[in-house]
């Protein structure tokens, strides 16, 4: 969790929630309850979270602040999952959105 | 269906300042926020406000909405988080989000304190993983925890771009550099030289040429643009980043009193489209208010007293109070917006260029170019003087409305006068302690203690410093100048850190004499 | 600019447009006015899309069949607009015995006139639509309904009409009619323009009524406001359009993939609005709650975006369309009732075939003004 | 306030731009050529294009792209952005789930959040 600042100069040591796993595509991740699901995915360096329909391009985060929701993802099965807004839980089950569905286009 | 006698939509400064105004007086007043947490952008902003006490300055963002909350709470406001609203429809009906259901309010009174959202800009490859809103950079930083990316380039040099490329830096992310297509930087001189200082080379009359990757951004090539921001050929420069950041501007978040029916105008004054309000901040529609960035873009500090406005003008609306009491009242606090809304960056002045001070010095050219007042140009500031042993040296050189500096002094070597726009002066024949105070809390990190003859050979320079890890003394490292680049060895000869400084830390290092006005930060690292 | 043509529109909606659009074709000179700012911005660019021949009323049939045969499959051809028209018929549903015996009282009706349309039950209904819920019990079957984009198909007669020379004008609201003569010849607006032509084609909504009234034409309708919604772009899923025996909810899954969707309260006749027509707060949840009735795997589906419009209630139920005797030079189109999407191109080609050849194809004696009498 | 509009207006001819194939509305993949090129079709209010293309209409519902597009509009029929109105806003304000949108809390009790 590089991307994780362990102490910051103002703020002092963020107080999160207990570490759970949950899974991207299948690969097993860490996280922190609570957080949004994209924070998580950004501390695990991920940056593509989905491909879109028309074009099958790459998005990742944009607003973070669910306004945007170009940070869509499917999770739990469920498609267009705003991910820097929807807190994570253990277990989850976050997959790459490939235009409105976790199916990759052909 | 459940009524109040105001219903306030955001639990931002604007949204909650109504809400205490309101509630003290007597009124029944629930603030919906959307957000997990409230204070809107307050707790992604670290640094400390500008202003003056009646403004909370020298305050940190987060500090003060922690202050609003508290407030709220023992007024007894009804906040309710994660409460999304799905609709402000007729008669002052609204529908809220909570959970897995809906509820339907009515108020008397609706006051619609949404904020704003980011502005963006176009440029090839803008939709790749990796280009962010300066907002989302806050938002992973500051409220989560998480570095936005390694490599940053910002865009855009108004206070949000100079406020979160600090902030980047803060968390130790590396800003590769701040670009702007204005010919001039748009935010505070002192925020840019805070971020010019640590050695982020700024770049105006410039803008994103394209970002480049596949899956996500991998670098950007910026360009020189002409007047008519067309691209001047040969002046592409690349830089291997992950992340680009934009920070263009915002617009009034107002899509729920448009779909109200309030009357609409578009004001670029105010940022784009904003409602018609009366003087009491009511639109075209009976009952239905709009206070803080919705109804024009400021900085935090005014959304606040317009909310406190808010809040008052709902309580005599609703009969909570006298008119006598309310026109009071808002005299008092018009006054204190009036003193915001001064200086350079006042609304009223927004997209004209001011070459002189209101004292009549020319503005640093320099400043506005690259981001730091040149070594050439700062001495005609009144707030830099020379004198034996430590004195303040105040680099403060435009007209905004802040004066912390002045109130915190014990020995009053710094004056500002009545007038909260004017330049700080270094008072002559007051005799600095050495204690601190001005250099922690001045907002715009631009006062330094300087002692420019030890009788050494050496000075000292005490600089405020905001970044781990935090220097022990006796550490060697460099001293950058204000344009962030070295200037001479640096030894580290005290470190202050105090709960009065909050969180600013006041870093002393000997330098050669000869440096003693140019040496303005400190690097670890091999000399 | 010139104020006067052969024929002045009155109204953008679709039926404007689209009758602007055949004019301009057999090459009349054509003056379309809006009162709005936006072209199609009433009933045209808030109905559900259905272009659909069953559940009609058998006055109205004849002429929306024609429709289907002759203009709809080759549409976004002809408009060079991509109007989503798809041809997979219409599911009418039931799931009461009163609602079977309204639906078979209109199959019945609409076979006699000819269309191809019958009633199945509750297993053939999931058979074409597994998505279904159990609850539905019937439906009347028409495979040669459809459903289209009321947006992009407005805008495209718009679109085509203008690069064939009719002139458009929005923000232009008509406030009175005005004949010279004996015959109808000018039209006043709001802002003083008068415009002038030989024929004027009364194609407004509901805002029809006031206009007709100042020539003392009265045509008996009300107006009603209707709200439907839209989702976000879910996976494919089916290509019919639906619809219900009370007509209190329909819709389709569009081209994009979301669906839209429009439902009843009950309590359309007595909307109140602010100016423009105004989504009710308790609307939109009853049509959610409907729909996840019969559908009930769409209950996680997002809604983006709700809406509300105004529609043309006639007295009776179908469209007042043609010449009016007593106004000579007055074309009627209106109070269609919310059903007028699906038989614009109809209704508007035949009306472009009279104003310029005194002939229809269709008969269209039954949809005249002087059609409304007293019960007794 | 309605605005006389006459559509027959000759707009300055479309001219192919190096950058129309840059996207504009994120949600639905508009490009700014799509855009210029329906505003020469007649789409003159940002309602019209929004109709006409989608733009604005995808799950953030124009919240990014309303004023990069009402740019592109201006620009094309020559006129400043500050005159063309923006497209309607809509209910939801956040897009929502149909069973908790069909779920409304009973008004009735005090205390509504009760279930």
């Amino acid at each position: 969790m590089g991307e994780r600042i362990a102490e910051h100069p103002i703020l002092g040591v963020l107080e999160k929630g207990e570490t759970v796993t949950f899974t991207f595509d299948g690969k097993t991740v860490e996280g922190c309850a609570g957080e949004p699901i994209a924070a998580a995915l950004k501390a695990a360096g991920l940056m593509v979270h989905r491909y879109t329909q028309k074009e099958h391009k790459p998005r990742g985060i944009f607003c973070a602040i669910g306004r945007c929701t170009d940070c869509v993802m499917v999770v739990d099965g469920v498609p267009n999952v705003r991910t820097c807004i929807t807190p994570l839980r253990a277990g989850m089950i976050v997959q790459t959105q490939y235009g409105v569905s976790a199916e990759p286009f052909k | 269906m459940k009524r109040y006698d105001l219903i306030i939509v955001g639990a931002g400064p604007a949204g909650l300042s109504a809400a205490v105004e309101a509630a003290r007086r007597g009124l029944a007043v629930v603030v919906f926020d959307e957000n997990e947490k409230p204070g809107g952008q307050l707790f992604k902003q670290i640094h400390k406000f500008f202003g003056s006490k009646e403004h909370r300055a020298k305050i940190r963002g987060f500090n003060i909405g922690a202050q609003l909350l508290d407030e709220a709470d023992k007024a007894g406001v009804e906040v309710r988080l994660n409460a999304t609203v799905i609709g402000l429809y007729q008669d002052k009906e609204i529908v809220v989000k909570t959970g897995e259901k809906i509820c339907h309010y009515k108020g008397d009174a609706v006051l619609i304190a949404t904020g704003a959202a980011e502005n963006m800009v176009t440029f090839p490859g803008w939709t790749l993983p990796g280009v962010i809103g300066a907002g989302a950079a806050q938002t992973m930083m500051n409220l989560h925890g998480v570095r936005p990316g390694k490599r940053v380039l910002m865009l855009g040099s108004g206070n949000v771009g100079l406020v979160v490329s600090f902030q980047l830096l803060q968390c130790g992310c590396e800003v590769v550099a701040l670009v702007d297509a204005a010919p001039r930087v748009g935010g505070y001189g002192v925020h840019a030289s805070k971020v010019a200082r640590t050695g982020v080379p700024f770049y105006l009359s410039h803008t994103i040429v394209a970002a480049e990757g596949e899956e996500c951004v991998t670098g950007v090539t910026i360009a020189e643009v002409d007047s008519n921001f067309a691209f001047i050929t040969g002046t592409e420069k690349h830089f291997d980043v992950d992340t680009i950041c934009l920070a263009v501007g915002l617009s009034p978040m107002s899509q729920l009193l448009k779909m109200a029916g309030c009357q609409m105008e578009d004001n670029p004054k105010r940022g784009g489209q904003t409602p018609i309000c009366d003087a009491l901040g009511m639109t075209s529609v009976a009952g239905i208010f709009a206070a803080g960035d919705v109804s024009g873009i400021e900085e935090a500090s005014s959304a606040m007293i317009e909310g406190r406005m808010a809040g008052i003008a709902v309580a005599h609306y609703l009969g909570y109070m006298d008119l006598q009491e309310r026109d009071r009242e808002l005299s008092a606090l018009n006054g204190a917006l009036d003193g915001l809304r001064q200086g350079m960056f006042a609304p009223k002045n927004r997209g004209q260029v001011i070459e002189k001070t209101e004292e009549g010095i020319a503005v640093s050219a320099s400043l506005l170019k690259k981001g730091f007042v040149a070594d050439d140009e700062i001495e005609r500031f009144p707030g830099v003087t020379h004198r034996t042993g430590v004195h303040p040296v105040i680099e403060c050189t435009q007209n905004i409305p802040c004066n912390p500096c002045q109130d915190t002094c014990p020995k009053r070597c710094i004056s500002i006068g009545s007038n909260i726009t004017s330049l700080p002066i270094a008072v002559a024949d007051a005799d600095c302690i050495n204690c601190g105070m001005c250099v922690a809390s001045c907002s715009g990190q631009a006062i330094f203690l300087v002692d420019e003859d030890c009788g050494d050979g050496t000075a000292t320079v005490t600089i405020p410093y905001e970044f781990l890890p935090l220097p022990a003394e006796g550490t060697m490292g460099v001293a950058l100048g204000r344009d962030g680049k070295r200037v001479c060895e640096a030894a580290v000869v005290s470190v202050k850190s105090a709960k009065a400084y909050d969180k600013t830390h006041l870093l002393t290092m000997r330098v050669p004499k000869a440096f003693a006005m140019k040496a303005r930060f400190f690097r670890c690292e091999e000399a | 600019m010139s104020k006067t043509a052969e024929v002045i529109v009155i109204g953008g909606g679709i039926i404007g447009c689209a009758v602007s659009y055949y004019l301009a074709k057999k090459g009349v000179s054509v003056l379309c006015l809006e009162g709005s700012d936006h072209i199609g911005n009433g009933g045209s660019s808030r109905n559900g899309g259905g272009v659909r021949q069953s559940g009609r009323d058998p006055r109205e049939l004849p002429l929306v069949m024609y429709g289907i045969r002759h203009f709809w499959k080759t549409l976004s051809e002809e408009l060079e607009t991509d109007c989503e028209y798809h041809q997979d018929g219409n599911l009418r549903l039931g799931k009461t015995e009163k609602h079977r015996e309204i639906l078979t009282g209109l199959t019945e009706r609409a076979v006699k006139v000819g269309l191809d349309v019958r009633m199945i039950d509750g297993d053939e209904v999931r058979r074409i639509n597994p998505y279904l819920s159990e609850e539905v019990t019937c439906a009347s079957w028409c495979p040669t309904d459809g459903h289209a984009n009321p947006l992009t198909t407005t805008l495209g007669y718009y679109k085509t009409a203008r690069k064939l020379g009719a002139r458009f004008i929005t923000g232009e609201h008509v406030v009175e009619l005005k004949k010279i003569k004996g015959v109808l010849r000018k039209v006043v607006c709001a802002s003083g323009n008068v415009y002038e032509g030989e024929t004027v084609v009364l194609a407004a909504g509901y805002a029809s009524r006031k206009i007709a009234e100042t020539v003392g034409i009265d045509i008996p309708m009300q107006s009603a406001m209707l709200e439907a919604l839209v989702t976000e772009a879910q996976p494919q899923m089916f290509d019919q359009m639906l619809g219900t025996a009370e007509a209190d909810f329909y819709g389709h899954q569009t081209k994009h993939g979301s669906f839209v969707f429009g439902g009843s309260s009950g309590l359309e006749d007595f909307t109140k609005d602010n100016g423009t027509p105004v989504c009710y707060a308790k609307t939109a949840p009853c049509i959610c709650r409907g729909i996840i009735k019969y559908f009930p795997n769409l209950a996680d589906a997002k809604i983006v975006r709700t809406w509300a419009g105004w529609m043309d209630k006639c007295a009776d139920g179908v469209p007042v369309l043609g010449k009016v005797g007593e106004v000579p030079g007055l074309v009627l189109a209106c109070g269609f009732t919310g059903h007028g999407f699906g038989i614009a191109p109809a209704a508007a080609h035949q009306l472009a075939e009279l104003i310029t050849t005194g002939r229809t194809d269709v008969d269209l004696h039954d949809l005249r003004y002087d059609r409304f009498h007293a019960k007794i | 306030m309605n605005t006389v509009n006459d559509r027959s207006r000759e707009l300055a001819p479309f001219v192919p731009s190096p950058d129309d194939d840059m996207l504009i509305c994120r949600c639905e993949e508009i490009t700014k050529g799509e855009i210029r090129k329906a505003v020469h079709e007649g789409m003159w209010t940002m309602t019209e294009i929004r109709r006409y293309l989608r733009t604005g209409m995808g799950l953030c519902q124009g919240q990014t792209c309303a004023k990069l597009v009402k740019a592109i509009v201006a620009r094309e029929l020559g006129v400043s952005p500050a005159e063309l109105e923006p497209a309607t806003s809509r209910a939801p304000m956040r897009p929502i789930e149909m069973r908790i949108f069909a779920n409304e809390a009973n008004e009735a009790k005090e205390g509504q959040d009760d279930e």
